[in-house]
């Protein structure tokens, strides 16, 4: 009853939120060139599902996402068991990785792309750069968090200090890491777009959207990209949630559905 | 845990250690492979010195440029720090504690979530009015994830029997969130608030990329992107830089004052 | 027979082609065009639809940019060859800068009547230049060629000047109808857009004495590029001459193909103004630009412009 | 009165207790005894309105159990978990005070005063994960004490406690009960405790779906004393005849 | 061989042991017991390795402990916290087996009959937060027994069982300890479970800086049983003579 309850719910949601909208796109603030309702804005992104070249862009940003994504995980997990684990480490890079953090690639993106190309490895580098942190924080706190108890229960059946910390502290965070995950998987979805956008090469989302930005009466289609983007982060955002459903009955949020 | 003194100076110590040989390890590479586009460390701090810390020692040696563009940026970016950490609290709490409104809000917020701020240009442009207004709304739309998230995470992993407890004792409302969901999700809300402050420092910088702005660190920047003058390129970095670490440092005596009670 | 290809030039999607493949004894045949969606580089697309490239053995493929220092770092990398419609003040503060060694090989574009014009709301107060004294009026850029133009246009009508306000040109007919600035300077097709959709007043055409006809952008290149390929930019050079000398005799053949690589409809491009198309790149032109911009405190020393022209 | 009437109780398709009827006059004793696992936590959750009743009908002072009854106070099996870390102990047995619309400083009397009685004074500004097992347990029953409930549901309250420490607070908890008057349901595992302190015994079944196999008043004469009570012949008949209904 | 020599032990400026000397042979059962809050835990968690020596020495077969000692197993007394709630209880008990080098069916088919052993038959494939507290206990208890430990140090292990299962349990430590013959250090608030369980009960003084108040070898006759050890007048005297010192 519970799961179907939350989709009518949820729909609901979407429907109100369209309906206000809409009516912000009516209530004749400016012309309808310059901000087009709602309705209009959903049946050009509907059109755009049968445009091969605009879903072959859509395709190659979001394979963009995806090894942006990857690779952010790859670094961030095990750095952030290193950090969270190794306090020496951790106070020896903090500067550095403090430092390093607030760089907007708005301004990476000239320099990288002057080491790296204006290509894939550049928009790669910058999502993966972007969306590192919120996994590799997610960890380091998470893991602060363990129970020490839980963390004693194992040495003292003599395991090591790798053990307790593949055994007992990334299990225990997992849960947390995933959130870490839920929120760079937007952030590198919104990094793909952005630097699509600001960057201009290739191909991708965000060019439809840089291109349309360019015609005189474009806010529709940019809007229509938009909903794009909106839809792809919806459907991530689920699957997400699915598998973290999945993987990790046993915290509290997911007990209750067994 | 209260680590000795000693300790924390000895962490300080390795920490700068660190940044200095990376820094001297920047210096060097620069100084064998020059380039226009990575000019050795001496020359930005330089022209930062003469950029914006060349003034009179009655305006704290801050020059003009400096007051002009690093104090309205930093308001920006506190303003939407404030309110995307208060809003992502509250709309965080309220998700994890209310399924309905959870199942109400969550596509729409999870579509919010995933919009690309450079595209929503044409609609700030036609809803909020040029300057700070726009800016800081640009700010709050993106930093106010990360809290959101993870204080909705926090607030539905509460310990069942701590709810228990809290249902039993009759705590209102208001008396729960107090005593029970929030300190027991302060840790990841400080996760989420450290991830929201350096997103903030690079939405300042989206935000003053934004029409009709004249002033900031990120207009000084993308203008001198644009200009080609790199060296202003890499001083206005290098200060997003040190913001951003000064920043964290504050948030982090913060948390320690919060979270201070040591291991459980 | 050509000289087989040097291997510095990068071994981004450019370098590829190579070899004698030319005939004509051209270093590299493949030139990869990085180029902008805008009128200035019809020739560009004129010369590959009607076959120019091939005649002079080139192969050339057209990468699309939203904005020309976009493709900036693709030029140093080599990635492209050269870039169509650059942005002249844009580049020359590059090259004065030193993150490019620039070299124009062939001018692209110079500012003709109407193609961008001050615009005023229809009942706005400002009448005359005169007025727009410390007015809010929007540019695309900020210190770039519009204000740098509009500056020496008031300057020579003793008129004040005003406050800019960058706005993209998209959102400028928003800006304009919401009173957020009092004037937008706007290129075709906002241009004509705005004026159509607001009913908008000309206040003065940006391109009026003493910027008439200005040059503003052109096709680029690095000094590396230049020096090693000279026949291949020479091939170049000719293909894009042909084909400006169509695009100014033949309006009609730059309103057909506008719609095929810019955002322009075709309604738009029948009537919006068009930039003028050099046939000839002449230094003298060029001149008058970095004089202005030396002027206006957009470049710190002079720079001849001859020295850039690939000849 | 606390009336459970053909209650069944579980968890997903996991039966735990089967059509139990039980009547708890008020001011009543219970203790309630049975093997582990049986069901006797779950009992306690779902008087407390904490696990939604699945068959039958519980009821206090003739009202359905919807949600939280009023003036109850709870023990948790889990006491450690229960207690909140991030407040110092004071803190913890205070925070029922607060639906009584006492000022700070009453409630903070009131807490050290019900501290100093269960054997902690001066460990009221320390932070429950600084103490000893008991000692936390001791927490939480000062902790539900403190609010004077009038249905109180212990859930092996005294399990952690040496057996000097255990006595002393079976005797605060007869005082207790005497002076107020509440309503006790009392979870324990030793017989001879549920004996001592209790006014009646229930023993329940080994699950799954247990019963209550064992209902049995305990009329011990004269006021309950460690030394002279645990002697007496009535205790040790009593006594034997609970264990052979548990061990039944 | 367990060696205490004058060990001293405590939290920040809060001293918690003083001064306590003890020599546990190989094999020896020894219970130790205390008043709430007196540092039993805390002698556990020194004895292994986890926290760090303050003053004197702990040594293992003499070599001074430093970090856990080898082949070490310990049941602690929040035994709740110290399962694993991402592990089935089956994977929770087998754990300990990895460090033998099993192969994977070889320890779940361990951890299977530990689990029968303690009564919790069949519950292998359920979470931990799905059981009761004694059962809980139990599964802390087989995770401890599986990896046949050479030293067994177990905090309250039986606090929250009935008394049936109590005693199978008590009667299964016994066993194990003679097939095995571990050194087990077990600490206990029930006098009579010392007595009967132990080899030697020790009896600390209430803290803060507890010592050794009693040492005491149980030298009952015969081998154990729940009838009639309990029954023994050697039994009642040791029991008396414990009592006395705790609440002295
Ligand atoms: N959250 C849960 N999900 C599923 N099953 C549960 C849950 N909690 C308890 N159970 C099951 O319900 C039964 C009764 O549990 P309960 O905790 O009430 O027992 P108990 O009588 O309190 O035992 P003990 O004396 O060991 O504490 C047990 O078999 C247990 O496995
Ligand atoms: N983490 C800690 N930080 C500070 N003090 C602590 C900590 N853990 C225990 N103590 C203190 O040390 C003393 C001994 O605690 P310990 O847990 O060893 O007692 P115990 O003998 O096991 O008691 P119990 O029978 O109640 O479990 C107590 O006074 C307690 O307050
Ligand atoms: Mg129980
Ligand atoms: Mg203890």
């Amino acid at each position: 009853m519970r799961r179907r309850q939350e989709l009518l719910l949820g729909a609901l949601g979407v429907l109100l939120a369209l309906g206000l909208c809409e009516a912000v796109g009516r209530a004749g603030l400016v012309r309808r060139d310059y901000l087009p309702p709602v309705s209009e804005v959903l049946t050009r992104a509907v059109e755009l599902a049968g445009d091969p070249l605009f879903l072959d862009g859509v395709g190659a940003t979001v394979r963009a996402w995806a090894l942006g994504l990857g690779l952010a995980c790859a670094i961030a997990v095990p750095l952030g068991l290193l950090l969270g684990s190794v306090p020496v480490v951790d106070e020896a890079v903090r500067a550095v990785v403090e430092f390093l953090r607030p760089l907007p690639s708005v301004a990476l993106i000239p320099l990288v792309s002057l080491l790296l190309g204006s290509g894939t490895e550049t928009k790669v580098a910058l999502i993966a750069y972007a969306s590192v942190w919120p996994i590799l924080y997610n960890t380091v706190y998470g893991l602060g968090e363990t129970d020490p108890l839980a963390k004693d229960t194992l040495r003292a059946f003599g395991f090591g200090r790798l053990s307790v910390l593949l055994r007992v502290e990334l299990p225990a965070t997992a849960p947390f890491i995933a959130a870490g995950l839920r929120i760079s998987a937007a952030v590198a979805l919104i990094l793909a777009v952005a630097t699509e956008i600001l960057a201009g090469f290739g191909e991708g989302l965000g060019i439809f959207i840089a291109q349309a930005g360019l015609a005189t009466d474009g806010t529709r289609d940019v809007l229509a990209g938009v909903v794009w983007a909106g839809a792809l982060g919806l459907v991530i955002n689920g699957a997400l949630v699915w598998g973290e459903r999945r993987l990790f009955p046993w915290t509290p949020e997911h007990r209750g559905e067994r | 845990m209260k680590r000795g003194r000693a300790a924390a100076s000895r962490g300080a110590l390795l920490r700068w250690t660190v940044l200095a040989t990376a820094i001297a390890a920047w210096q060097l590479t620069t100084r064998t492979h020059p380039s226009v586009y990575f000019p050795p460390p001496t020359d930005i701090a330089r022209h930062t010195h003469t950029l914006w810390f060349s003034g009179p020692p009655t305006h704290a040696f801050l020059t003009p440029a400096a007051t002009e563009n690093i104090l309205p940026s930093l308001a920006r970016m506190t303003t939407g720090f404030v309110i995307a950490a208060i809003a992502g609290i509250a709309l965080g709490t309220a998700l994890g504690r209310s399924r309905r409104a959870h199942a109400l809000c969550n596509p729409v917020l999870q579509f919010a979530r995933a919009v690309p701020p450079p595209a929503l240009v044409p609609v700030f442009v036609v809803l909020l009015d040029f300057g700070t207004r726009m800016q800081v709304a640009s700010i709050v739309f993106s930093a106010v994830w990360p809290v959101l998230i993870n204080t909705a995470d926090g607030v539905r992993n509460t310990d069942p029997l701590r709810v228990d407890v809290a249902a039993v004792l009759r705590l209102n409302r208001t008396e729960r969130l107090r005593f029970l969901f929030l300190p027991s999700a302060l840790p990841r809300i400080f996760a989420g608030l450290r991830l929201s402050l350096s997103l903030c420092l690079v939405l300042m910088v989206f935000s003053e990329l934004l029409p009709g702005t004249a002033n900031g660190i990120g207009f000084t920047l993308t203008d001198a992107q644009s200009r080609s003058d790199l060296l202003t390129v890499w001083a206005a970095l290098v200060l997003l830089g040190a913001l951003g670490y000064v920043l964290n440092t504050v948030l982090l005596a913060v948390e320690k004052r919060l979270l201070g009670r040591g291991d459980r | 027979g050509g000289d087989s290809d040097d291997a510095d030039a990068g071994d981004g999607k450019g370098g590829g082609g190579g070899g004698g493949g030319g005939g004509k004894g051209l270093e590299r045949s493949s030139v990869t065009v990085a180029a902008l969606p805008l009128a200035d580089d019809a020739p560009l697309y004129l010369a590959r639809d009607r076959g120019l490239f091939e005649k002079e053995g080139l192969d050339v493929r057209i990468q699309p940019v939203q904005q020309s220092i976009q493709a900036l770092p693709a030029l140093s990398k080599g990635q492209v060859d050269v870039i169509a419609s650059a942005n002249y003040v844009t580049f020359l503060q590059a090259h004065e800068k030193g993150t490019l060694d620039l070299r124009i090989l062939a001018e692209g574009a110079r500012v003709a009547p109407h193609m961008m014009d001050v615009l005023v709301p229809e009942d706005s107060d400002i009448r005359s230049v005169a007025d727009l004294k410390g007015k809010k009026v929007a540019v695309n850029i900020l210190n770039n060629i519009q204000s740098l133009t509009l500056n020496a246009i008031l300057g020579q009508q003793g008129a004040g000047l005003p406050e800019y306000r960058q706005i993209a040109f998209p959102q400028m007919g928003v800006a304009l109808e919401k009173g957020q600035v009092d004037a937008v300077h706007a290129v075709e097709p906002f241009n004509s857009a705005i004026q159509k959709q607001l009913n908008a007043r000309v206040l003065v055409d940006g391109g009026s004495a003493p910027v008439e006809s200005i040059p503003i952008s052109g096709y680029v290149t690095t000094g590396d590029y230049a020096s090693k390929n000279p026949r291949t930019a020479a091939a170049f050079r000719r293909a894009i001459a042909a084909a400006a000398r169509i695009a100014a005799q033949d309006q009609d053949a730059v309103r057909e193909e506008l719609p095929e690589y810019t955002k322009v409809t075709a309604a738009q491009a029948e009537s919006i103004r068009l930039p003028a198309y050099p046939v000839t790149s002449d230094a003298a032109e060029l001149r008058r630009l970095t004089e202005l911009m030396k002027e206006q405190g957009l470049l710190e020393k002079p720079i001849d412009p001859g020295t850039l022209l690939v000849e | 009165m606390l009336r459970l009437d053909s209650l069944g109780q579980g968890y997903g398709d996991h039966p735990v207790l089967h059509d139990i009827t039980l009547t708890v006059p008020d001011g009543q004793l219970l203790c309630v005894v049975g093997p582990s696992g049986c069901g006797k936590s779950t009992l306690l959750r779902t008087v407390a309105g904490l696990l939604p009743v699945r068959e039958g009908t519980v009821s206090v002072d003739g009202a359905p159990v919807s949600g939280v009854p009023d003036r109850l106070a709870v023990v948790f099996q889990d006491y450690g978990r229960s207690l909140y870390p991030w407040l110092p102990v004071r803190e913890n047995v205070a925070l029922p005070l607060r639906r009584r619309g006492l000022g700070r400083a009453e409630r903070r009397e009131q807490a050290e005063l019900m501290l100093e009685r269960v054997g902690l004074r001066g460990a009221g500004r320390r932070y429950p994960w600084q103490l000893s097992g008991g000692m936390q347990q001791r927490v939480a029953i000062a902790r539900a004490l403190v609010c004077r409930p009038s249905l109180l549901l212990m859930d092996e309250p005294f399990g952690s406690l040496d057996a000097q420490t255990r006595e002393d607070l079976e005797d605060l908890l007869l005082e207790v009960h005497e002076s107020e008057g509440a309503t006790i349901v009392f979870v324990t595992h030793d017989i001879d405790e549920s004996v001592y302190v209790g006014d009646r015994v229930v023993v329940l079944s080994a699950g799954p779906g247990s019963r209550v196999v064992l209902d049995l008043p305990v009329g011990l004469p004269g006021k309950r004393d460690q030394i002279a009570t645990r002697g007496l012949p009535e205790f040790v008949a009593l006594r034997a005849e609970i264990g052979r209904a548990v061990r039944s």
